[in-house]
Parts: C-alpha cells; sequence; structure tokens
C-alpha cells in the first residue's frame, strides 16, 4: 500500500521519535509513505487564530501538492496537523467561494481530491497486520490511550471514522499489539494544547489531571498520537512536580512506538530514548526485546540485562 | 438474420403468436412488415435500413394489429423504450405481446437509401446511443455493430439555437413553423402519441387553433412537446416523417436534456421506472419562482 | 342562449371610490349574452339580495355575475341568494373588483377599465357554468380507533357513549398505553393507574366497542364514510374464549428472566405474560421468540416444555393458533398511535438520531430515562416504589436530572421541544423527596416550559417548596467513577462550571412517535413531517383532521402531548367523527374531476398526478362482458378538486367541475385585444 | 433604548454579529445559551468569557466586551464546544473570526505572551516555511515572551536530539510568502 | 421607476394575465386588497383552484389574445392546499419555461412565484416586478401578428353552442 505521508515540523524536530517510529513499523505493515514534496507548515493554531483564509491555504498547498504527485491521500500523522488538513479539505468543499479564494491565492488548480488520514485511521485499517507482525506482543502493559481534542472530533471533518464521544480505534490498535488498554475517563480531555510555552500554568493543571486518571486505572504508560500532546504529558511532568501537580513518572508512548515494540523492534530505532520520562518500566514490562541495545539515557541495557 | 427468421417462425408454427412485425425488403429499400404464417418468417430482415420504430404499431389508436391476437414484434433498443412507456402508461399490456429484441449499432436516416451505413449517413439519434442491446426483451437476436461516437448534430445545432440571441431563436422557429401544413404526421408515426382524441381536434374549446398558420403550429408544437415531455423516446420519427422537413426533433431532444438535467431522468425501457413528468420531488429546483 | 344578470357593487365607497360602478353596469350592458346589468350600493344587503333574486325570476336569467368583493367573502351569500330563486347555486359567480381593483388603485378611469375586464371574464366563465349538484355520499357509521392509550381509549369512548360502534385496534397485548405505565400525574399528582383503570375497564365492557388488543391495522382501501379496514390479530397461543385470565400459567413458565417491557426493563417477566396485573382483557400471551417451545421449534426440534399447557385448566393454550385476518367496514379512523422515548444507547434506528456518546451512550446503569423513573416512583413497579438504583439497589441520595436530552438538540437528536418533560422532572423531584426524605435532587435545564392550567404553580413548588435544585446549563460530559457517577456542567446563571457527583441519573429523553408509524401513515394515506408525526390538515383550525377527508388524528402521534392535551383532542376527534355520522349521506362541493369516458385513453397520468388516490380503474366492457378498454374513473368521495388531473391530461379527457377547460377558454377569451 | 448597543459597538457599520456571520457562515443567533459548550470547556475554570458568553456578546454586537477579556486567548482550540454544541453553532469558529477581527484592527488585546507566541509561530513559517522550533523560542523569548522560563530545560530538550540548530527552509518559499502576501491583502479589504 | 407610473404618458402599457391558485396568491392578492397596498393596474387575475390546474395551453392562449406578460403563482412548497398540486406544477412550469426560451420567448414575459395567503405585500412585488419588466420588453406583437391570414382566426375560434354570438378579436 501507498500512502501519501506529511510529516509536520514536530516529526522533524521536538518529536522526532514519532516520525522515526512510524518509519519504522510502515516497513513491517507493507505501507510505503510517499512524503509530500516540499511540504510546508500547516500554520497550527496560530495561523487560523489570526486569518482564516491563511489558516485555510496553508494547509491547502500541502494537499496541493500532493494532488498534483497524484497521491489520493495522505497520512497526517501529527494530531494538530491532521486537524488543519482535514479542516481545509472540508471548508474548501463545503463553500465554494473560499475554495475559489484559495485557488486565487495558491495559483494552483486545486481540486481537493486528497483525502486526509489520521494514524488511527490508517493504522486501524492494519490491525491484522499488526496482530500478525506482533512478534513481542505487549502482554502486561497496561495502557491509558489518550486521544486529546484532534483525532476523532469534530465528527464532520474527520468523517466519523471513529465514534466522537466513544473512540476505539486506538484501543483496537493497543490490543492488536497485545497491550491491555484500562478504562478511564479524560482519554477525551484537553492537555493545554497550543499554550504550553505561553501559559504553563494551564497546562500543568490540565496535564495533571489527565496523568491522574490514568493513574488512578492502573496504566503503566499513556498513549498517545500527537505530538503536543505528547510534550505537554512528557516533557511537562517535571513542570507539574515542581508546581505540586503531579508526583511520580509517567512513560507517554507514541502510538507508533507501542506498535513498534510489539514487532520486536530495537527500543534506539523507535526513539525510545528521546522521552523526558523514562520509558525503562515499560521496556522492563514489555521484556522479549532481544535486541539489547542502549536506548540514549534511559538504562536499556539493564532491561535487556533483566530480560535473561 | 437467420436467427431472427428460425424464431419467428418458430413462434408462428407453434402457435404461441399469431403473426410477427417485423422488417422485410420492399420495393424501395426495408419496410415494415406484417408476417402471419412460418413461411413467410424468411421475408424477415433486420439491417441498416431497418428506421422505422415498430412500437407505433401497438398503440391502441392502430385496432388492426390487436385483432391479430398475439404478435411478436422486432425491437431495436431505442423502440424498447417506446414499448416500455406504453406498457408503463397501461396502454398494452405486457404479456400480450412477444418482445424480440435485436442487437444494434445504429440506423441510417432514410430507409429508402441504398447508402451503406457510415459516419456520414448515420440516423442522428444513433450517435452517441450507448445501448446495443435493448433489456426489454423476451428474445434478443442478431450482432450489433461497433455505434457511432456523438454528438449528435441535433446536440450541437442546439447549441448553437441556446448561444443565440432570443430574437434569432424566434425567427428561426418562425421560420420553420411556418412550413407546418398540420398533416399531424408527426402525431400519426409517435409511438407515444395515443389518444382517441387528440387535443388537437377539440373544438369546445379549441385550445390549438386548426388552420396552417404560424400561431396555431406554435400552439400546436408547445402542446406536442409539452405532452411528450419525459416521455419522448427520441426514435426521431416525428422528424423523419415529417413533409416539411422541420427539424422536430430539435424540440423534443432539447426537452429530454431538460428533463434530464434537471430531474436526472433519461428515458428507460424498464417500465417500472417511473417518468419524471407525475411525479416530483420535494427539493426540485426552482430557480425560476420568485 | 344564456341570459346573464350583472350586478356591480358600490360596496358603500369602498368600490365606488375608485371605480365608476355605474358605468361597469352600462359598459356589461354591451357583453353579448347580457340580458341585465346593474349597480347597487349594497349588494349583499337583504334588498340588494332581492334585487338579484327579482331578476332572475323577472328576466329568466340562466347566470349571475355579482361584481362586488372577493369570492372568499360573498361567494356563498349570492350562491343562496341565486338558489333561493330557483336558479342552481352554481350558476352564480362573483367577479372581484374590491380586493382586485378598487382598493389597489386610485386612478379612477384605470381601475374602473381593470373592473370591466374582470367582470367581463366572470361574464364569460359563467356563460359556460352548468348547473351542479352537491354529492351525496352514504356514510357507514362506525369507526375505528388506532392505539389503546389514554387518547384511543378516550376518543373509542365518546364515540361508542355518542352511539356508534367502534373498532379499538392495540398493538400490544393490552391496552392502557404509556398512560398505564406512570406513576402519578402532574400536576395534581393523583394516580395515574387509579383514573386510568376504570376506563380502561368501561372500554372492555362497553357493548358499543370491539376491541381487537395484540393487533395491527393490515390494510386499508376506501374513502371518507367508506373505508375497508384488514386487522392482523396476532396470535397470541391464547384461546380468548377459552381463558378465565387465573394466571396459573404465567406462575409456571420456567423462562423467568425475560426483562418486562411493562417496567422499561427494570423488572422481569415470564414467556407467557400478562404485562401487568390491570391489564385489559386479562389474556395472557406467549412471546414466541422467547417461550421454550417456539425456540425449539425454530431450531427445528421437538417441543419440549409445555408447562403452562399443563398448568391451564382449561386448555386455553394453544400452540398452534395463526394469526387472523379480519376485515370491518368503518366510515372514520382516528389515529392515536401515541409515543416512545428517544433511546440513551449507542445504537440509535435512524441516521439523524446520534445517541450521547458524552453521556456514555447510557452504559452507566444509573443513568436511567423518565419512564423508568415512574416504573421505580410507582407502586406497583418492580422496587414496590421505592427509589432504588439499578446497578446496587441502593437508594440514591444525590439524584440529578437532565433535561432536553434529545429535544431541541439538532445535532443529535430532535430540534422540536418534547413538551411535557419540563413538568414530568418536576414532578420526579417531588415524588423523589417524598419518598427518599435525605435525599437532594438537582435538575439541570435550559428553560422551564410550563404553559398550562397549574402547571408554573407546580413546576415553582418543586423549587420553593419542595427543595430541588435546579441548574440553568446543558451538561457537557458523564463517567462514572466507583459508584458515583460524575458530572461536568455549567450554571450560565452563576457563571461557574460545576462538576458533580450523583448516585443516579435520570435523563428526560424526547418523545418520538411510535416506530412503524411512517408504514401505518402510508397505509393511511395521510401525510407525516420529518420526524414521522402524522400532520394536521391545519395546524390552527383543523387540529385534529389529517390531510385525507375521514382520517382524525389525537394524542402524541401528532405532536409531544400530556395526557390533557391528548384527552381533548380525542374528545375532538370523537366530535368531529360524531359530526360525520350525524347523517347517513354526506354532502359534498361538487367542485371534483369527471371524466369523459368516450375520450379517456386510459393512460393514467391523472392517477400519478393525484394526491388522493382518487383516480381508480374502471372496466369498459362490451356487450359480451369483454373488458375492451380500461379508462380512470374519479372518485367523488376522494377527490378534493385541485384539478392537477386536468392539467396532466393530455386529451383533456377529465375535467374539474366548476372550472372546466371551456370556463378557463372563456376567461381568457374575454381578456382579448 | 437601542442608543445603549450603538454606544458600545466600534464594529463599524456592519454590526459584529453579521460580520461574524460573514465570516463564518454561521449564524450567532442559533446559540441559546444552554451553556454545554462552557461546560466542557477546558478552560472554563481560568477564563472570564466563556464559549456562550462569547456567543452571547457576538449577538449581542458587544465587541467592547469581547476586547476586554482574555477569553478569546486563551481558547485551545480543541473544538470541544464545537463538537458538543446541540444547535449546530460553531463556538471555536466564531471565536476564530473574532481573534481574526482584533487581529486585524487595534481593538485587540491578547495577553502579551500568548500574542507573542503566535507572531514569532507565523513568523517562523513566514521565513522558512516550516517552523524552527529553536527559532521560535529565541524570537518567542525576544518577542515579550517570559525571558527565563524553560531556559533550565532547553539544553535537556537538545541533549535528546529534539532540537534542530539550523532551520530548514523550504524550497517552495516564494509561494508561502505569496500566500502571506495575498491573506494579508485580502483580509486588508473592506 | 414606479412600475404603477407609465413610462411615458400615453406609452405602452403592458397586458398581463396572472393565473393563480385559489388557496394562497388569490387570497395573497386579497389581503394586498384589504391592507390597500397599490399597486400596477395591468394585471388581470383568472382563479384556478391550484396551480396543478394550470395548463401550458392556457398560456400560449393567453399570448395568442393579446397578452404581454404571464404570471403564474401559487402555494409555497410544502403550503399546497391540495399537497402536491404546487409541486406537479413546479416540474411542469421548468419545462414550459425552457421551451419558450428555446423557441424564442423572452422568458422575462412569463414570471413564476409563490405567494402564500399572507404575502400581501410579496404579490404586489411580484405585479409590479412584472409591470415593469414587460414595459421595458414592449409589446409582444411578435406572438399576436403570428397569424397572417385573419379568416383563419376567425374560423379558428369556434364559440360554444350555448354562448351567443362571439365578437371577433
Amino acid at each position: 500500500m501507498k500512502i501519501g505521508y506529511f510529516p509536520g515540523c514536530s516529526l522533524h524536530g521536538l518529536s522526532r521519535e514519532y516520525e522515526e517510529s512510524l518509519k519504522a513499523i510502515v516497513a513491517g505493515l507493507d505501507t510505503e509513505l510517499v512524503e509530500v514534496d516540499d511540504w510546508s507548515c500547516c500554520g497550527a493554531s496560530s495561523a487560523h487564530g489570526s486569518s482564516h483564509l491563511l489558516g485555510v491555504a496553508l494547509p491547502a498547498r500541502n494537499l496541493a501538492i500532493a494532488e498534483e504527485q497524484g497521491l489520493p491521500e495522505v497520512l497526517a500523522p501529527c494530531a494538530a496537523c491532521y486537524a488543519r488538513l482535514a479542516s481545509a479539505r472540508h471548508e474548501i468543499s463545503e463553500d465554494p467561494q473560499l475554495a475559489g479564494r484559495v485557488n486565487n491565492v495558491l495559483v494552483r488548480d486545486f481540486k481537493n481530491t486528497v483525502r486526509v488520514r489520521s494514524i488511527l485511521e490508517v493504522l486501524k485499517g492494519q490491525i491484522a497486520g499488526i496482530k500478525a507482525r506482533a512478534t513481542n506482543p505487549l502482554k502486561d502493559l497496561k495502557v491509558a490511550c489518550y486521544y486529546g481534542c484532534l483525532l476523532v472530533r469534530p465528527v464532520q471533518v474527520t468523517g466519523g471514522y471513529d465514534d466522537p464521544e466513544d473512540p476505539s480505534s486506538m484501543e483496537d490498535i493497543c490490543k492488536a499489539a497485545g497491550a491491555v488498554p484500562v478504562k478511564w475517563n479524560r482519554r477525551l480531555d484537553c492537555c493545554g494544547g497550543g499554550l504550553s510555552m505561553s501559559r504553563t500554568g494551564s497546562v500543568v493543571r490540565l496535564s495533571a489531571a489527565i496523568l491522574k486518571d490514568a493513574k488512578a486505572a492502573g496504566a503503566d504508560a499513556v498513549v498517545v498520537a500527537c505530538p503536543m500532546c505528547h510534550s505537554n504529558l512528557d516533557f511537562r511532568q517535571k513542570a507539574m512536580k515542581h508546581r505540586g501537580a503531579w508526583e511520580g513518572d509517567m512513560p507517554v508512548l507514541f502510538l507508533t512506538q507501542v506498535v513498534g515494540m510489539s514487532m520486536g523492534i530495537d527500543p534506539k530505532t523507535l526513539g525510545m530514548g528521546r522521552h523526558f520520562v523514562s520509558t525503562d518500566s515499560v521496556l522492563a514490562r514489555t521484556a522479549g526485546t532481544g535486541s539489547g541495545s542502549g536506548t540514549g539515557t534511559n538504562s536499556a541495557a539493564a532491561v535487556a540485562g533483566e530480560v535473561g | 438474420m437467420t436467427e431472427l427468421r428460425e424464431l419467428a417462425r418458430r413462434l408462428l408454427s407453434e402457435g404461441t403468436v399469431n403473426a410477427v412485425l417485423g422488417w422485410e425488403e420492399g420495393p424501395r429499400g426495408a419496410r415494415p412488415a406484417f408476417v402471419t404464417t412460418p413461411e413467410g418468417a424468411d421475408t424477415l430482415i433486420f439491417d441498416h435500413r431497418c428506421v422505422h420504430n415498430l412500437a407505433s404499431y401497438l398503440s391502441p389508436r392502430r385496432p388492426h394489429l390487436k385483432r391479430l391476437g398475439k404478435v411478436a414484434m422486432v425491437l431495436k433498443p431505442c423502440d424498447a423504450r417506446a414499448v416500455a412507456g406504453l406498457i408503463r402508461e397501461t396502454q398494452i399490456p405486457r404479456d400480450k405481446v412477444v418482445l424480440i429484441g435485436v442487437r444494434c449499432g445504429g440506423v441510417i436516416t432514410d430507409p429508402d437509401s441504398t447508402a451503406p451505413l457510415t459516419e456520414a449517413t448515420v440516423a442522428d439519434r444513433c450517435r452517441g446511443c450507448p445501448d446495443r442491446e435493448g433489456h426489454l426483451a423476451d428474445h434478443t437476436v442478431g450482432t450489433a455493430g461497433p455505434g457511432f461516437a456523438g454528438p449528435s448534430k441535433r446536440a450541437q445545432k442546439i447549441e448553437e439555437l441556446a448561444a443565440a440571441p432570443a430574437e434569432k431563436r424566434w425567427a428561426f422557429w418562425q421560420s420553420e413553423l411556418e412550413k407546418c401544413v398540420r398533416c399531424h404526421a408527426c402525431r400519426q408515426v409517435c409511438p407515444m402519441c395515443y389518444c382517441d382524441r387528440c387535443l388537437a381536434d377539440k373544438t369546445q374549446p379549441r385550445w390549438i387553433e386548426s388552420s396552417p398558420h404560424a400561431r396555431g403550429n406554435m400552439a400546436w408544437h408547445v402542446a406536442r412537446a409539452m405532452h411528450l415531455a419525459g416521455r419522448c423516446v427520441d426514435c426521431g420519427e416525428c422528424e423523419r416523417v415529417c413533409p416539411e422537413g422541420i427539424p422536430l426533433g430539435l424540440i423534443t431532444r432539447k426537452i429530454a436534456q431538460v428533463v434530464s438535467e434537471r430531474y436526472d431522468f433519461r428515458p428507460s425501457d424498464d417500465p417500472a421506472v417511473p417518468a419524471p413528468v407525475g411525479t416530483y420531488r420535494m427539493d426540485d429546483p426552482q430557480e425560476f419562482i420568485l | 342562449m344564456a341570459r346573464i344578470g350583472v350586478f356591480v357593487c358600490h360596496c358603500g365607497e369602498n368600490i365606488g371610490r375608485t371605480v365608476d360602478c355605474h358605468g361597469v353596469a352600462e359598459a356589461c350592458k354591451d357583453v353579448p349574452g347580457v340580458v341585465h346589468s346593474v349597480d347597487y350600493k349594497y349588494m349583499c344587503s337583504d334588498p340588494g339580495q332581492q334585487m338579484v333574486k327579482n331578476a332572475i325570476a323577472e328576466k329568466g336569467l340562466t347566470g349571475v355575475v355579482v361584481a362586488a368583493c372577493s369570492p372568499h367573502m360573498h361567494e356563498k351569500t349570492f350562491r343562496r341568494a341565486t338558489a333561493g330563486a330557483g336558479l342552481n347555486p352554481f350558476l352564480c359567480e362573483m367577479a372581484n373588483v374590491r380586493e382586485h381593483c378598487s382598493w389597489i388603485h386610485e386612478d379612477r378611469e384605470k381601475a374602473t377599465v381593470k373592473a370591466v375586464d374582470i367582470t367581463k371574464t366572470i361574464i364569460e366563465k359563467v356563460k359556460r357554468n352548468v348547473p351542479l349538484n352537491t354529492i351525496r355520499i352514504p356514510v357507514t357509521r362506525r369507526a375505528l380507533v388506532i392505539g389503546g392509550g389514554i387518547a384511543g381509549i378516550q376518543a373509542a369512548l365518546d364515540i361508542a357513549d355518542g352511539g356508534r360502534e367502534v373498532i379499538l385496534v392495540e398493538k400490544g397485548p393490552s391496552i392502557g398505553g404509556h398512560m398505564s405505565q406512570l406513576s402519578e400525574t402532574f400536576p395534581t399528582l393523583d394516580c395515574s393507574q387509579c383514573i386510568l383503570t376504570p376506563r380502561m375497564v368501561e372500554v372492555y365492557q362497553h357493548p358499543r366497542i370491539k376491541l381487537y388488543a395484540y393487533s395491527e391495522v393490515e390494510s386499508v382501501e376506501g374513502y371518507i364514510g367508506n373505508f375497508k379496514v384488514t386487522v392482523r390479530r396476532k396470535a397470541r397461543s391464547v384461546d380468548e374464549d377459552k381463558c378465565n385470565g387465573c394466571g396459573a400459567c404465567t406462575q409456571v413458565c420456567p423462562n423467568k428472566k425475560i426483562p418486562s417491557e411493562f417496567d422499561c426493563g427494570l423488572g422481569k417477566r415470564t414467556a407467557i405474560y400478562v404485562p401487568f396485573p390491570q391489564a385489559v382483557p386479562n389474556l395472557p400471551t406467549v412471546d414466541r421468540n422467547k417461550c421454550l417451545l417456539f425456540m425449539n421449534r425454530a431450531k427445528g426440534r421437538p417441543d419440549t416444555c409445555k408447562k403452562c399447557a399443563d398448568a391451564c385448566a382449561k386448555g386455553a393454550i394453544d400452540f398452534d393458533q395463526q394469526d387472523r385476518l379480519v376485515t370491518e367496514d368503518v366510515g372514520a379512523i382516528v389515529v392515536a398511535t401515541g409515543y416512545q422515548l428517544y433511546t440513551i444507547g449507542k445504537d440509535q434506528p435512524k441516521d439523524n438520531l446520534k445517541g450521547y456518546g458524552e453521556y456514555g451512550y447510557g452504559t452507566i446503569p444509573d443513568v436511567i430515562d423518565g419512564l423508568q423513573f415512574e416504573r421505580l416512583a410507582s407502586a406497583s413497579g418492580p422496587t414496590s416504589g421505592k427509589i432504588l438504583r439499578p446497578s446496587d439497589g441502593k437508594e440514591p441520595k444525590r439524584i440529578v436530572f437532565l433535561q432536553c436530552i434529545g429535544s431541541r438538540d439538532p445535532q443529535k437528536g430532535m430540534e422540536y421541544c418534547s413538551k411535557i418533560c419540563c413538568m414530568y422532572v418536576a414532578k420526579h423531584t417531588m415524588l423523589y423527596h417524598h419518598k427518599v426524605h435525605d435525599g437532594q435532587a438537582t435538575v439541570f435545564y435550559m428553560d422551564i416550559r410550563a404553559a398550562g392550567k397549574g402547571y408554573e404553580e407546580f413546576s415553582r413548588r418543586a423549587i420553593e417548596e419542595e427543595g430541588a435544585q435546579y441548574i440553568r446549563g446543558r451538561v457537557s460530559r458523564m463517567w462514572r467513577e466507583g459508584d458515583v457517577i460524575k458530572i461536568l456542567g455549567f450554571d450560565t446563571l452563576e457563571g461557574e462550571p460545576i462538576e458533580m457527583d450523583a448516585d443516579m441519573v435520570v435523563l428526560a429523553t424526547a418523545m418520538r412517535p411510535q416506530p412503524g408509524i411512517d408504514a401505518l401513515a402510508q397505509k393511511l394515506s395521510v401525510s407525516y413531517d420529518q420526524h414521522g408525526f402524522i400532520n394536521e390538515a391545519h395546524p390552527k383550525l383543523r387540529p385534529v383532521e389529517t390531510n385525507t377527508a375521514g382520517i382524525f388524528v389525537a394524542g402524541a402521534c401528532q405532536a409531544p402531548r400530556d395526557i390533557p392535551d391528548a384527552v381533548a383532542m380525542a374528545s375532538a376527534t370523537a366530535s368531529k367523527v360524531l359530526g360525520l355520522f350525524a347523517n347517513e349521506m354526506l354532502e359534498r362541493e361538487p367542485t371534483v374531476a369527471c371524466v369523459n369516458e368516450a375520450n379517456c385513453a386510459g393512460c393514467f397520468h391523472c392517477e400519478r398526478v393525484c394526491a388522493y388516490g382518487a383516480v381508480e380503474h374502471k372496466d369498459i366492457k362490451d356487450r359480451a362482458g369483454n373488458v375492451v378498454r380500461v379508462i380512470a374513473y374519479v372518485n367523488p368521495g376522494v377527490c378534493q378538486g385541485c384539478g392537477t388531473c386536468q392539467a396532466t391530461c393530455p386529451s383533456k379527457s377529465v375535467e374539474l367541475q366548476g372550472f372546466t377547460d371551456e370556463q378557463i377558454w372563456g376567461e381568457i377569451q374575454a381578456l382579448g385585444v | 433604548m437601542g442608543s445603549h448597543e450603538h454606544s458600545h459597538d466600534h464594529s463599524g457599520p456592519e454590526p459584529l454579529a453579521a460580520r461574524v456571520q460573514r465570516m463564518t457562515g454561521l449564524n450567532p443567533a442559533c446559540c441559546y445559551q444552554c451553556g454545554k459548550c462552557s461546560a466542557g470547556c477546558p478552560m472554563a475554570a481560568e477564563t472570564t468569557l466563556r464559549p456562550h458568553d462569547v456567543m452571547r456578546l457576538v449577538a449581542r454586537n458587544r465587541l467592547d466586551k469581547l476586547a476586554d477579556a482574555d477569553g478569546l486567548w486563551l481558547c485551545l482550540t480543541c473544538e470541544t464546544c464545537t463538537s458538543r454544541c446541540p444547535n449546530g453553532c460553531d463556538p471555536a469558529r466564531t471565536m476564530d473570526a473574532l481573534r481574526e477581527i482584533f487581529a486585524a484592527g487595534k481593538d485587540g488585546k491578547p495577553p502579551k505572551a500568548i500574542s507573542a507566541f503566535h507572531k514569532s509561530f507565523l513568523n517562523q513559517v513566514r521565513n522558512h516555511g516550516r517552523l524552527f522550533e529553536m527559532g521560535l523560542i529565541m524570537s518567542y523569548k525576544l518577542g515579550g515572551g517570559p525571558m527565563f522560563a524553560d531556559v533550565t530545560t532547553t539544553p535537556s530538550v537538545l541533549a535528546r536530539g529534539k532540537l534542530g540548530l539550523a532551520p530548514h527552509n523550504v524550497k517552495g518559499m516564494d509561494e508561502v510568502r505569496r500566500i502571506f502576501a495575498a491573506c494579508a491583502e485580502e483580509e486588508a479589504q473592506p | 421607476m414606479d412600475a404603477t407610473t407609465p413610462a411615458v404618458a400615453g406609452g405602452f402599457e403592458p397586458r398581463i394575465t396572472a393565473f393563480v391558485c385559489n388557496w394562497c396568491t388569490y387570497t395573497g392578492a386579497d389581503l394586498a386588497g384589504t391592507s390597500r397596498l397599490q399597486m400596477a393596474s395591468n394585471v388581470r387575475i383568472i382563479r384556478l383552484p391550484c396551480t396543478g390546474r394550470i395548463d401550458p395551453m392556457f398560456i400560449t392562449k393567453a399570448f395568442e389574445r393579446g397578452a404581454d406578460g404571464i404570471i403564474v403563482s401559487g402555494c409555497h412548497p410544502a403550503d399546497c392546499h391540495y399537497n402536491a398540486g404546487n409541486y406537479h406544477a413546479r416540474r411542469r412550469f421548468a419545462i414550459f419555461r425552457e421551451l419558450m426560451d428555446f423557441l424564442g420567448v423572452d422568458t422575462g414575459r412569463i414570471t413564476f412565484s409563490w405567494v402564500s395567503a399572507s404575502e400581501g405585500g410579496k404579490w404586489r412585488d411580484v405585479v409590479n416586478d412584472a409591470v415593469t419588466r414587460v414595459r421595458a420588453l414592449g409589446p409582444f406583437t411578435d406572438y399576436r401578428k403570428l397569424v397572417v391570414d385573419p379568416v383563419a382566426t376567425a374560423t379558428g375560434v369556434v364559440p360554444p353552442e350555448h354562448v351567443g354570438k362571439e365578437v371577433p378579436a
């Protein structure tokens, strides 16, 4: 299977482990990612909050390029990019006038034919393959699947590939990888999103509540599919502790890393060492990875040692 | 052809039907024929000269066919649409007629012509016709030619007229309709015109002035077009038989286009598909209504 | 030869001010066929009408044209006067020179020219009018009532008490409807069953009511006064004549774990069951989907369990009973099929209904709907009237009610207001506080709609005297933590978010029409809205009639209704039915279509465009009795007179009387230059 | 009566509600103030102006009141409000439109830190076509962000190989700049 | 320019025939009257029970008889007194209008509208707009002068027996 691929800025920056793990698992799933040529930033919340047209035109540029490349669909693994791209597609298709304005701005003959897929949508279609390749099923790993805001809603934009209020695709994917999803309550709550830098206090409040709920539900790790959520839940744990909002260490994994671990891929390849909260506890629970390679700041060597 | 003749012979000899309606070789080309004996089946032909829409003979306005009892009829795919129309409008019961579908690759304009079937001679309605065989048939015989690509000249003329200013269209139609002598051949040949007493013949009140002048002619052709809206099967017989050469097909084709664009309807050879006039959708377009 | 009289009215100054009425009368004198043309100050006055009558008698008029106001104003008046003079009333027509002329123009000259034109068109029309006779249709003076809830019961009793026979068809095993499930009713808090049960018994014992319970309407043919209805009497597997309702069968049935429909799944019933103790008729019914014998039969296995049959001393159990079809002739039909509630689960019956994922799609066991609360509060309910929550049987100390679930919510449910929820939630808080003295009821609402006699006082009492907490705002999300339900809401009056714990939550879900209402409406050819509610003929002036003559509508199948509304509507339908049945023959205006049999080609375009199904097929036979032609026939009892058939008919073989082609042609001719 | 509204309406001849409706295609009058949006809003506890307040003020043409409040700028664009709105209003889109109005005019007063962040972000995209995170952090802090926040964490980010030190420019920079310019131009038109 | 005042004194005044349904537009026109809404006096109304009753032949006949413009008006969708007559009319006249256009008739001469019983003001606007429009188009002599032979016209108009003498046009 061939699918267009829009990495987005974060996957080439703060969340490069997301891209690393994604590329590692698709190889095993007979999927080829065709990167959108010379892609540019989707504009994120900054663009659509300052100019509606800009907020549509920036993602549309990328969809137009994908269309010219002959790609019928594009995977945007970053939930924020996904939301911007899918919204742009939705709005342009609903509003012919806007479509005209966008084409004027882009100076391209964009027909809006490219479907935008989220990581959940794509992996959901590969569940059988994930199951088949789970040589190292994560038997005892209890995961709290965290969707956040933009992966499954609003349903007009997502096309309803999953239930916006009671989604199940991430749990299904984790189950295919052998992990045990816990039942918890805050999987659709907001982590604080783009206010991470500008208003850290809000992020601490919101993200800590999420982590606490995951912990109360007995999760060993939180699974995410969004660089922003990852950054807020992982990187900001230190700030949470500093402000007394949170105790303990909750590993936060990208969904692709969970799938990768189940496939027995080297933790280093999956970028497990790039997290701020150590993933050692997770790796320990999912013992069976025969690689034994170091994982940077994590003492994965020790993990590998425990296997024996 | 052998296949057709053998089938006709069998139907006649087994007594399934009392007559087979098809075409035979006439003194001036192909012509419709009634075959009532098994031996007569050998005179039947079907080729690109079989232009006529035989469905007209099924119209209750022509009781001589009815008198023959159960008949079989040879049908081109386009003729099948007319038969479907007659069944839809309860003019003939489906079980009272045996339908022999012939596969078709187009016919020429003039049945009397000896010209071969070429891009130049093909009947306009066959240009772009997608149907090589009809669905409404008890038997299907023959082989289909490749057919002809569109667009039809009629469609081109319609576009040309539509692009012209209204006065030009008015002048065009007045010069054409002026010629009409009100012989009503267009009505007589039309398979879908089957009323016992036509509106044009009514005198109380007289909606359509009967003498041949442009005003009455206008009323007649407007009435005809409205009555055929969504029902015309585009067999082109009206235009073929018009002694004055009025391009009547332009009007029926134009209305068919309107019906197709507005109501997504094309004449079907399935009697169960309802005609678009006589039905409605709550959200039919109404851009022309204030 | 036509002899037309023209009568031009000044209407005081109303017409005369801008129209030269005398001039109009004079101008009309020159119109061929006009033998009399006069003007007068007030044509509708007694002397004015007398002028018309005298002229008819003295001049031997064959037609009357009154140039005055709109026909909607005085057509009846002048037709009556015409008839009074012995001329067929349909030979009189009005020329509207007031509303359509004098009142909308100031230029006297132009207005007068126009008034002459208007009068001339009507003169030409009247020349072509023919005498018409009022149509008389025989009426079968029996009624069918569909639905045995409170609306159907009331309609049936009123019609039967009025002296006419009634067939009452109820889909379920017992009549009583939703009202029989209710605990107490607002705003008086009287016991629902106490007031309903006597009426149910009355229905059962009424000599003029024939009750078909556990039955459904199979098909309906005919038209006002003359319906033929086929009713499917579903097999109960119990012989009604033998059964004495002792209940021994239900005692021995081994399958006792079936969720009871009557208790909204909160209680259990057996496979052979009587839905509730007061059921009418008091007959058990075998649920063939749940009975072990039938489940075995479905799998091709031999009959095993026959315990109920063994226990029946009367031998009334009949496992081989079949559905029976019975036909009934009736003259009028009352539709009273009632409502159902919006389901709180994830699976929704229609695409536009989305369910509430944010409330867990009802997966939290202690989230119930209003009818379930009624069963909990009912003395005859599964908890004997104690408020106990379904999950663990504990008494909830904190109960929360959410209003407008599925109502006023075009995104997930219906855009309409379900009307009754504000009141029953107020009632629920009271019932709860009466039963749980140390409990607290909280209501999340958007608006309190308490328009009804005693309603506002009632809802205020719930708040002011009974201690219910009302919070204005919708709830965003609910989830379960341990055995507590967490509620995330917003108090829009206080302006603060609320996170609240509850032990039990009651959703006031929307009222929707019963499933299958569309199929029934199609059988009856009555129209329904996008939600499935039956459309009334006119929202103000014909609220209990449908668009099909002779079919009436009562209760919550027309729109959300409370009990007093439903009962009032039911009585209204009864008075309509009894009015219809007052005479043996039904009289109708003769503005109906009529087929020219000689010309009709039988294409049935008319049938396709008729909105009323008034066009029938008629066989024309030769002397030997062979069908030679099939042509159209318009049933004058069904035709409403729109004339769409005539405009559609290619050969103009169908004519709308009163608006024939000749008449219209004459009018157009009159306007010629 | 009406003078009250007029005195507070700074939106010029076109009332705010109409303006927002033109921008969003949604009718602000559709909001019936049920508060379900605010009930689910993650920032409801921190702001004085919740989604339903915003909808109300738009419907009442109170641009002045909207300008005074922080709610618009604290919005996380999580769209919980929109996805749960029973009446098909779109508070998230409405707030986008309001931010756009304020960004274009001089009425807007986004909190300094937030405004600086968005400005820096867009500058990065305008100049490089993609987000250059290191550049964002630098420019944000210089542009008015809290100077010392996150200073301690930055090295650890670098250590994990997460931050690139040099920006990556897309090849189609001309096009990106043109998009920015064209949008600015079109928005500037009345 | 106001429809109620002619363009030039003694100038062309169009003759417009209106075919309207009894329940909505006729009643709406009544309401215009009771509300004393002033409008152009060029329109003559022919009352039908329903737009479904209006035959395209009415329109061709009215043109033949010298109408310069036509109005067809009835109940709004979903408001039809007879449930569906207006829906059938809508299809019929959509096709008819395109036909007339194709034959070269300026469709500005034929106005279709939905005017409910409560829309007296709308009826006035429909009337005034139609009058203004047709006045600008000029007299529809094209149609009237189609007849070359006046004798043929006279024989074409056969009055019903009981009508009495018919005045030739």
